[in-house]
């Protein structure tokens, strides 16, 4: 059954969700026992779409318009990688984040409840201990379940099937901030909640709209009976503007750092990491791949034009935040933007691929150093008992692997060498100049400029010399989970073209033949002719391909 | 004029009703019926739209995808009743603050992380709702046809902050 | 992986692994801190004299490692390059001999000492580097690893001092990454080859090379300290002693004229850069730096901001002797980049001295302190007399050359400019020389009795005389094989086609 | 247009009729009680009538039974929710509407 | 694999095909005045029960409007020849959203005492209303044009269900759709409710634990708010003092189960229980059955199932069957565990996931629907309830720490 390799990803975890939910006290062993299961199977697809190239699977044994298929190219694997990576760390950390703030509010932690009116604190400081283990327990079956929803999302080759992925992401992703319990937190949840069900509705009518016209949902088959015609530009605008909204581009990002900022650390890095990831790869997935053409162009403009403002806007909100965790929040607004870029790049054939690959290695690389950004800030939360960037002062010198791991994180988020996050710039800034478009290339690196802004505010306040209360001690688990995920971040700047090379596989773009790809292709040896050939029938149009 | 596109139109008619419903209200319950009256709409326009099959028998897969749909719309209402009654049992509220407008952090209790930097920063937090005063004159219209969708999106956030900021604790004040 | 290829990485790794692992050591682990950082240091110089030994026999080291399709990091020991990590090597000993007598009994010094030997990594990095890219991600390195170390003691001096430190280096770094991205989009390459790729780009390509030669002369002149990007360099004195020592004499500010160099010679080649006219602008900026700088050196009366201007003048000799063309110039600039990083350490060392055993910090306080720390004061003349140019020094040799090669191209106002700086250089030294030895030393001072035989600490006193002592043999025995003169002669023969 | 034709018109007619009777008593009479009497009396026997035209249409015994069981579910279903209205409307205290000979 | 599936996907135009006596035939484009009338009517009445439930501001009765308009989907279903969707929307849609809506404005204003919630007026002033409504029209103009510019024929996906029926198990073609050829979908649909029940479980979480807590009475540091708008619930015999509010219908059910004195419980109610709660099952066992053929299946009956549940909470009849805690989890994922099983099943036996047989398609679809209804019904229940299928009041540790 070598194609068990394609389904694996998606029946894993969410089996491990429902039996997460049943098991009481086997939660924990579950979720771990699939994290670390995971990113063998992630790379076990890699390996099969490296030799195989794209992959095909029907689920149920029918064929495309009637059945629905799971596709995994390169791209695919690439994203599930990712997941697995960042779930893997998440999970780890989570483990020793959910047992010590369980053991922070035991009966005997008396501290008096906010004298806030608002905060209705007539249960005191303690709540039964089943709530308590149930909350903390229910982070397992929600994070499985989003695992499982996310891989589903990656594989899915049917525009219905992703939305009702999108939903489940939702739901798992309400569901997690909803954890936290805090005021903030349930307000984020709901308009969170809110926004996110409009805009999947707004995707449905799109789908509505392309399955009335072309009789199937097979995003694949769509893009070869696709026609640039009014109903379907209208159909492309839904699709579109449902997934901007949970993608948190610039002007309906408003929810996210309410959303992303409450949520506890574990939840957030999830969050911030894959959640967001998801509905930006299926807009790349049908921009690029279901409905290219050349009168897009402008579209893409405008969607590069927001992805630049985005930048400038997500990166001064941060600089101006008090709190750590809307600091990085707003930073995620602000890399967002990176992505959007690609719309505006991609548009010339010749820097294309550039482009392209580089923006699937930003979300790589993002990925991981957004989520060691959000599990280092938690760290250092809870540690100095508060969550203003004030209250981290001196922590350099009581908690030094948290306060480097969060440096480490930064600078894969500044985008500085030698880390992931370098490798994807550079990339991006090449297809800038290469098709002179130097506005978004001065605009990337006055958002490296500007996160520089915001990464060292942090860290200027924990290297200054502080002689406060010693802060609370952190578990080892929270302090180098972080660390280890942040080194992934900045490693992957050195390993990057093992990725590229898998990202070539069912690619919408071929490498650009400018000189240093050539170099390449001779090299590569892999048999990428044959597979772009026969891949050629099913995903390229004739205005992508050069 | 077939049934169908008249009741493709009433879908639509029912998908701008919602939409006006959820950006204007500021109850939350009115906020969560509108969102099911958007996704009648849409399940109205798949149907309806699916109805022009040829030889008469309905197309079954767009009313499998409406099954589904209502499936997962009563799980998002579910939720959101939720969410609403545990907000209203922490606020008292039961509108949204204006985002950042809630003190931030304050705590409920059992709540994970167990401190309360209110504790520390007197005021509420300094960017009140700023992030949709910037996207309120971004109306950028998508290629095509104006998709004010968004730009709208971001000013009801300022809509409905007036109202929320009433007194606390005076119950769901609701008129 | 040969040899050849082992050895420039081990060179690197020699300082970043035991960097790494006295992260991990904790506070009080005293004694296996120093093994570690001594061993590292030593190990250091002499895989870098192995190194020197088997270029000079005609031995290539190079490696090279894909990181994205068609660019690579690449390590290669060019002679010029050698010179540089030589001199990063040898000061990075004595260096950490120093901060260890400095620092003995303050905080954090693990994080001090972890991030000081990845600061000196990241220098070896720069000047191995190969091609741009992996010069920028080095470059990057250091950026960050001197940021912990500017604000090591936490004040909020401190911290001020490092904000400013690192938006200019930020923004210089941005634009680097720009000027870089921008020369691999119009030449295809960013491999140094000796003599220069930029030169065979057509005609329309010159418009464009000339504002990236603009662009990458402005992100290295942030850290060279060119005039008007030079403010952070004076706020960065906040740092400890071994700290401003290593920023100034071995590794920030060298790396960035050490770019400019490289850059000139390496990317654009000598004759090209002629052909662009790009030269002399440069020119013009180092001469203005270097009047510049010795004057505002004058008015500081604390004795650090004074050095931390004479930096900032002595570092544009350097690129002035690469601006100024013609071979003898060049060698003097070159030359002056071993030379001025010996004095200066010098000079830093005692200052350092200074401030720990005396508490002195202003010039206005030195009256007399040649008596009461001779050691430290006889060295801190011998560097400062070599800053002014006096025969013997190695100071002379540099600024003989300069002025020689300034002659040969005809540019006589460069021989004024030399002239008029080392009056400059005479003017705000000698009064601290006069001060410190023919005043009556102050009543206050603590009688040296009690500190034992000698006037402080050993390792406070030991790494100044020896650096003072190589100034003067590097002055003396110029002429010698392995001497840094003949070192820079080798260099610049195969930079100059014959 | 047969006997059986006439006859189920005339029911389903009927029927209709005393539909449009219970929504006018609904909309005329002045308190809660008297428009729950009316609603669910009308209502019932009106679908009643529906059921008997429907019957006499019906070209199986089986869909006679079917149409029956739905007509019996509605009278039960009506009656409890007008009675449990009727209970609630007077806990709420709604105003017993005196009848107009002893005002 | 079947043979003769992989064939390209023909859309050939079998005439003959079942045609199933669900549907009766009717000609599609051109419609007859009288029916375009009604038609006409029935949307008017539609967008205008629409628009009046999101105008008018008091909350009860825009519910009930919402409950109406609910019930015309329903018809408009039936009226587009969709029987199982409007199946689903009567009993889902209207039904049980109505009931959640009821149980969560009786939360809200249980606390305040007064009858029913004022709506709010609209949010803001005239200019941003105008602003909105200008964006949303010209927004469903757009798309109206686009509508209207669709071809009358749309090549739907009717014929390859049709020549794909007789393999799938099932006659009823939404049947085959939904537990067949898109069984992968409805599998994520059942991983949505679970994830519903996760959610509300997480929320309710301390709801529960609060008010267990809470009903401990003692708690000093309780603040005002809290006092008066807490949820009067209590166990066992301790009569809470609270502002009493008997509303019928719309009883505001609390995490806890109240247990009013047995003079409250209603006779008629109990009686009509008493006799419609066996006829339901059967109703629930006949739909599930018929959805071989004619429209039904796994969530009309699963949804006749939570409301014939709903009655018997309604009812205030005894605690269901003693089910445990983890009981109540089991029969929640009941349907997903079935699900799962027979896909990995499918696995085992060297073909593709949810790939069946075919002369085991039918047993299959069968029985994968009969578990998924019972677990729809527990996750409407469980839903309904707060996210816990099972409320039993545990004596916790702080309350009695407290009394």
């Amino acid at each position: 059954m070598p194609d068990l390799v394609i389904v694996a990803p998606i029946l894993v975890p969410l089996v491990a969700g429902v039996v997460a939910y049943v098991a009481g006290r086997l939660r924990r062993g579950v979720a771990i026992a699939v994290a670390v299961l995971q990113l063998p199977l992630a790379c076990g697809l890699a390996w099969e779409v490296l030799r195989r190239g794209p992959l095909h699977y029907e689920v149920g044994g029918w064929s495309a318009p009637l059945g629905i298929q799971l596709y995994a190219d390169g791209l695919t694997a690439l994203m599930i990688c990712m997941a697995s990576i960042v779930e893997l760390a998440v999970g780890v950390y989570a483990l020793g984040y959910f047992e010590w703030t369980e053991r922070e509010s035991q009966p005997s932690d008396h501290t008096p409840p906010g004298p806030s009116a608002t905060g209705p604190a007539a249960t005191g400081t303690t709540t039964s201990e089943s709530a308590k283990r149930s909350r903390g327990g229910s982070f397992w079956p929600l994070s499985l379940l989003l695992a499982g929803s996310l891989n589903g999302l990656f594989l899915s080759g049917d525009i219905f099937n992703l939305y009702i992925s999108l939903e489940l992401l939702t739901l798992a992703a309400v569901g997690l901030i909803g954890l936290a319990a805090s005021l903030d937190a349930l307000a984020a949840a709901l308009r969170y909640l809110l926004i996110a069900v409009v805009g999947s509705l707004f995707y449905l009518l799109g789908v509505s709209f392309l399955y009335s016209l072309y009789g199937t949902l097979d995003w694949q088959q769509l893009a070869m009976r696709f026609e640039f015609d009014f109903v379907s530009r209208c159909a492309i605008v839904l699709l579109v503007l449902g997934l901007l909204v949970k993608a948190a581009l610039f002007p309906l990002h408003f929810w996210l750092p309410a959303a992303h900022g409450s949520a506890p650390s574990p939840a957030s890095a999830l969050l911030s990491g894959l959640v967001l990831k998801a509905a930006f790869f299926v807009i790349l997935r049908l921009w690029f791949e279901v409905f290219p053409h050349p009168r897009l162009a402008l579209a893409g403009q405008l969607l590069g034009g927001l992805g630049a403002a985005a930048i400038l806007w997500g990166s001064l909100q941060a600089i101006r935040q008090r709190r750590l965790k809307l600091l990085v929040a707003y930073s995620s607004v602000a890399q967002i933007g990176y992505l959007f870029l690609v719309f505006a790049l991609a548009s010339d054939p010749a820097v294309a691929w550039n482009a392209w690959s580089g923006t699937a290695y930003f979300m790589l690389s993002h990925a991981c150093a957004k989520s060691a950004a959000f599990l280092a800030v938690g760290s250092l939360q809870l540690a100095a008992r508060g969550g203003e960037i004030e209250d981290v002062t001196g922590a350099a010198a009581d908690h030094p692997v948290t306060v480097y791991a969060f440096a480490l994180a930064g600078v894969g988020l500044m985008g500085l060498p030698p880390s992931g996050g370098f490798v994807a710039k550079w990339l991006l800034l090449r297809a800038a100049l290469e098709s002179h478009q130097v506005g978004l290339a001065i605009v990337m690196l006055a958002g490296g400029v500007l996160a520089v802004g915001y990464v060292f505010r942090v860290l200027g306040r924990a290297f200054a010399a502080t002689d406060g209360a010693p802060q609370r001690p952190i578990p080892r688990l929270m302090q180098w989970t972080p660390l280890v995920l942040a080194l992934v971040s900045v490693g992957l700047g050195l390993v990057a073209l093992q990725p590229l090379e898998l990202l070539r596989i069912g690619a919408p773009f071929a490498p650009s033949s400018s000189a240093q790809s050539a170099g390449l292709s001779e090299q590569a040896g892999l048999g990428e002719q044959a597979g772009l050939g026969e891949q050629a029938g099913l995903g390229e149009q004739a205005g992508a391909n050069p | 004029m077939t049934t169908g596109t008249l009741y493709a139109l009433c879908g639509l008619g029912l998908f701008g009703i919602g939409l006006g419903g959820i950006i204007l209200r500021t109850h939350l319950l009115h906020k969560i019926i509108a969102t099911n009256v958007i996704s009648s709409g849409v399940f109205l326009v798949l149907v309806a739209l699916a109805d022009r099959t040829r030889g008469g028998r309905p197309d079954p897969v767009p009313h499998a995808m409406v099954l589904t749909g209502i499936v997962v719309a009563i799980s998002a209402t579910a939720l959101a009743l939720g969410l609403l009654r545990r907000f209203y049992r922490e606020t008292g509220r039961c509108r949204l603050p204006e985002p950042g407008s809630l003190a931030p952090g304050s705590l409920a209790p059992g709540s994970l992380e167990r401190w309360s930097p209110e504790r520390r920063s007197e005021g509420g937090d300094a960017e009140k709702g700023n992030a949709e005063k910037g996207n309120g004159e971004k109306g950028n219209a998508e290629k095509g046809n104006a998709e004010k969708g968004n730009a709208e999106k971001g000013n009801a956030e300022k809509g409905n902050g007036g109202e929320a900021s009433g007194g606390k604790g005076d119950g769901c004040r609701t008129w | 992986m040969s040899w050849s290829m082992l050895l420039p990485l081990l060179v690197v790794a020699s300082s970043l692994v035991p960097g790494c692992l006295i992260f991990l050591l904790r506070e009080d682990r005293v004694r296996t801190r120093s093994v570690l950082n001594l061993a590292g240091a030593v190990l250091k110089v002499v895989l870098v004299a192995a190194m020197v030994w088997g270029v000079s026999q005609g031995e290539t080291f190079q490696l090279s490692y894909p990181l994205l399709p068609g660019i690579s990091f690449g390590l290669n020991a060019a002679p010029f390059s050698l010179l540089f990590v030589t001199l990063s090597a040898v000061l990075w000993l004595f260096t950490t001999i120093y901060a260890m007598g400095y620092l003995k009994g303050s905080p954090q010094r693990s994080r001090f000492f972890g991030f000081f030997s990845l600061c000196v990594s990241a220098t070896a990095g720069i000047a191995l580097a190969a091609n741009l890219l992996t010069f920028l991600i080095f470059y990057e390195m250091l950026t960050l690893t001197t940021y912990p170390l500017v604000v090591h003691r936490g004040t909020e001096q401190a911290l001020r001092g490092g904000r400013i430190y690192l938006a200019y280096t930020v923004l210089g770094g941005a634009i680097l990454l720009l000027a870089i991205a921008w020369l691999q989009t119009t030449a295809g390459t960013l491999e140094f080859v000796e003599g220069g790729f930029a030169g065979s780009l057509a005609a329309p390509q010159h418009a464009a090379l000339r504002w990236i030669f603009a662009l990458l002369v402005v992100g290295f002149g942030i850290k060279a300290a060119l005039v008007p990007l030079h403010s952070w360099l004076p706020q960065a004195m906040v740092a400890p002693a071994p700290v401003s020592a290593l920023l100034h004499a071995v590794a920030v500010v060298k790396a960035g004229a050490f770019g400019i160099v490289r850059v000139i010679y390496d990317v654009f080649g000598v004759e090209f850069c002629i052909e662009l006219g790009v030269t002399q602008p440069l020119a013009i900026a180092a001469a203005i730096t270097i009047l510049y700088g010795s004057l505002r050196a004058l008015f500081q009366d604390n004795l650090k901001r004074r050095l931390a201007f004479s930096t900032i003048s002595q570092v544009s000799y350097i690129v002035l002797g690469a601006a100024v063309l013609g071979p003898t110039a060049t060698i003097g600039g070159t030359v002056h980049l071993v030379h001025q990083g010996i004095m200066k350490i010098t000079l830093f060392f005692a200052a350092g001295n200074l401030a720990e055993t005396l508490g002195v910090q202003k010039v206005s306080e030195m009256d007399g302190v040649g008596w009461r720390m001779p050691g430290t004061m006889a060295s801190f003349t011998i560097a400062a007399l070599g800053m002014i140019g006096l025969p013997p020094m190695a100071g002379f040799i540099s600024k003989w050359y300069l002025a020689s090669g300034a002659l040969e191209a005809g540019q006589t106002w460069v021989v004024g400019v030399l002239l008029a700086s080392s009056a400059l250089n005479a003017l705000y030294f000698l009064p601290i020389l006069y001060a410190a030895w023919f005043h009556p030393p102050r009543a206050d001072w603590p009688k040296s009795a009690d500190r034992g035989r000698f006037e402080t600490r050993l390792t406070l006193l030991l790494p100044p005389m020896a650096t003072a002592a190589a100034t003067l043999l590097a002055g003396l025995f110029a002429q010698l094989p392995f001497s840094p003169l003949d070192w820079a002669r080798f260099i610049v023969a195969r930079e100059y086609p014959p | 247009m047969t006997l059986l034709d006439g006859l189920s018109l005339l029911s389903i007619a009927s029927g209709c009729f005393f539909f449009v009777a219970g929504s006018v008593g609904m909309l005329r009479l002045p308190d809660a009680f008297t428009r729950l009497h009316a609603l669910t009396k009308a209502d019932s026997a009106g679908l009643g009538l529906l059921v008997l035209g429907l019957g006499l249409q019906a070209d199986s015994w089986w869909t006679v039974l079917r149409l029956l069981l739905i007509w019996l579910l509605v009278l039960l279903s009506s009656a409890t929710t007008c009675h449990l209205i009727a209970q609630s409307a007077l806990r709420r205290g709604a105003a017993l509407r005196r009848g107009d000979n002893d005002e | 694999m079947r043979g003769g599936r992989k064939t390209a996907d023909r859309t050939e135009n079998t005439d003959e095909g079942i045609r199933s006596k669900a549907y009766s035939h009717r000609e599609v484009s051109t419609m007859s005045p009288v029916l375009w009338i009604l038609d006409a009517l029935f949307c008017a009445s539609l967008l205008g029960l629409a628009w009046q439930t999101l105008r008018t501001r008091d909350l009860f009765k825009a519910i009930v409007l919402y409950i109406v308009f609910g019930l015309m989907m329903a018809m408009a279903w039936a009226r587009l020849d969709a029987p199982d969707v409007a199946l689903v929307e009567a009993a889902i849609g209207a039904g049980v959203t109505g009931v959640l809506l009821l149980s969560t404005l009786g939360t809200l204003s249980a606390a305040r005492g007064e009858g029913s919630q004022r709506g709010g007026a609209f949010a803001s002033a005239v200019p941003v209303a105008g602003l909105v409504t200008g964006l949303v029209g010209c927004l469903v103009g757009v798309l109206a044009v686009a509508v209207w510019q669709l071809p009358v024929e749309s090549p739907g996906l009717s014929a390859a269900v049709e020549a794909r029926q007789e393999e799938s198990g099932t006659s009823n073609p939404v049947t085959a759709v939904l537990l067949n050829f898109r069984a992968y979908d409805t599998l994520l649909e059942l991983t949505v409710l679970l994830l519903a029940v996760l959610g509300a479980e997480v929320l309710a979480g301390s709801e529960a634990a609060g008010s267990e807590a809470a009903e401990g009475g003692v708690a000093a540091q309780e603040t005002a708010p809290r006092q008066e708008t807490g949820p009067r619930q209590e166990t066992g015999p301790r009569q809470e003092t609270g502002p009493r509010q008997e509303t019928g219908t719309r009883q505001g059910p609390d995490a806890q189960q109240e247990r009013p004195p047995a003079a409250d419980r209603d006779p008629v109610l109990r009686g009509f229980v008493r006799l419609v709660a066996p006829a339901m099952i059967v109703v629930a066992g006949y739909v599930l059955w018929i959805g071989g053929e004619a429209p039904g299946g796994a969530f009309p009956s699963g949804a006749v199932l939570a409301a014939m549940s709903f009655l018997l909470m309604l009812a205030r009849a005894e605690e269901g069957p003693r089910l445990s805690r983890r009981g109540g989890r089991w029969i929640l994922v009941a349907g997903l565990i079935v699900f799962w099983g027979v896909g990995i099943a499918m696995l085992a036996a060297e073909r593709r996931f949810l790939e069946y047989p075919v002369p085991a398609a039918k047993g299959l679809v069968l029985l994968i629907e009969a578990v998924a209804a019972v677990s729809i019904a527990a996750t409407l229940v469980a839903l309904y309830r707060g996210g816990r299928l099972v409320r039993r009041p545990r004596r916790t540790v702080d309350s009695e720490f407290r009394s």
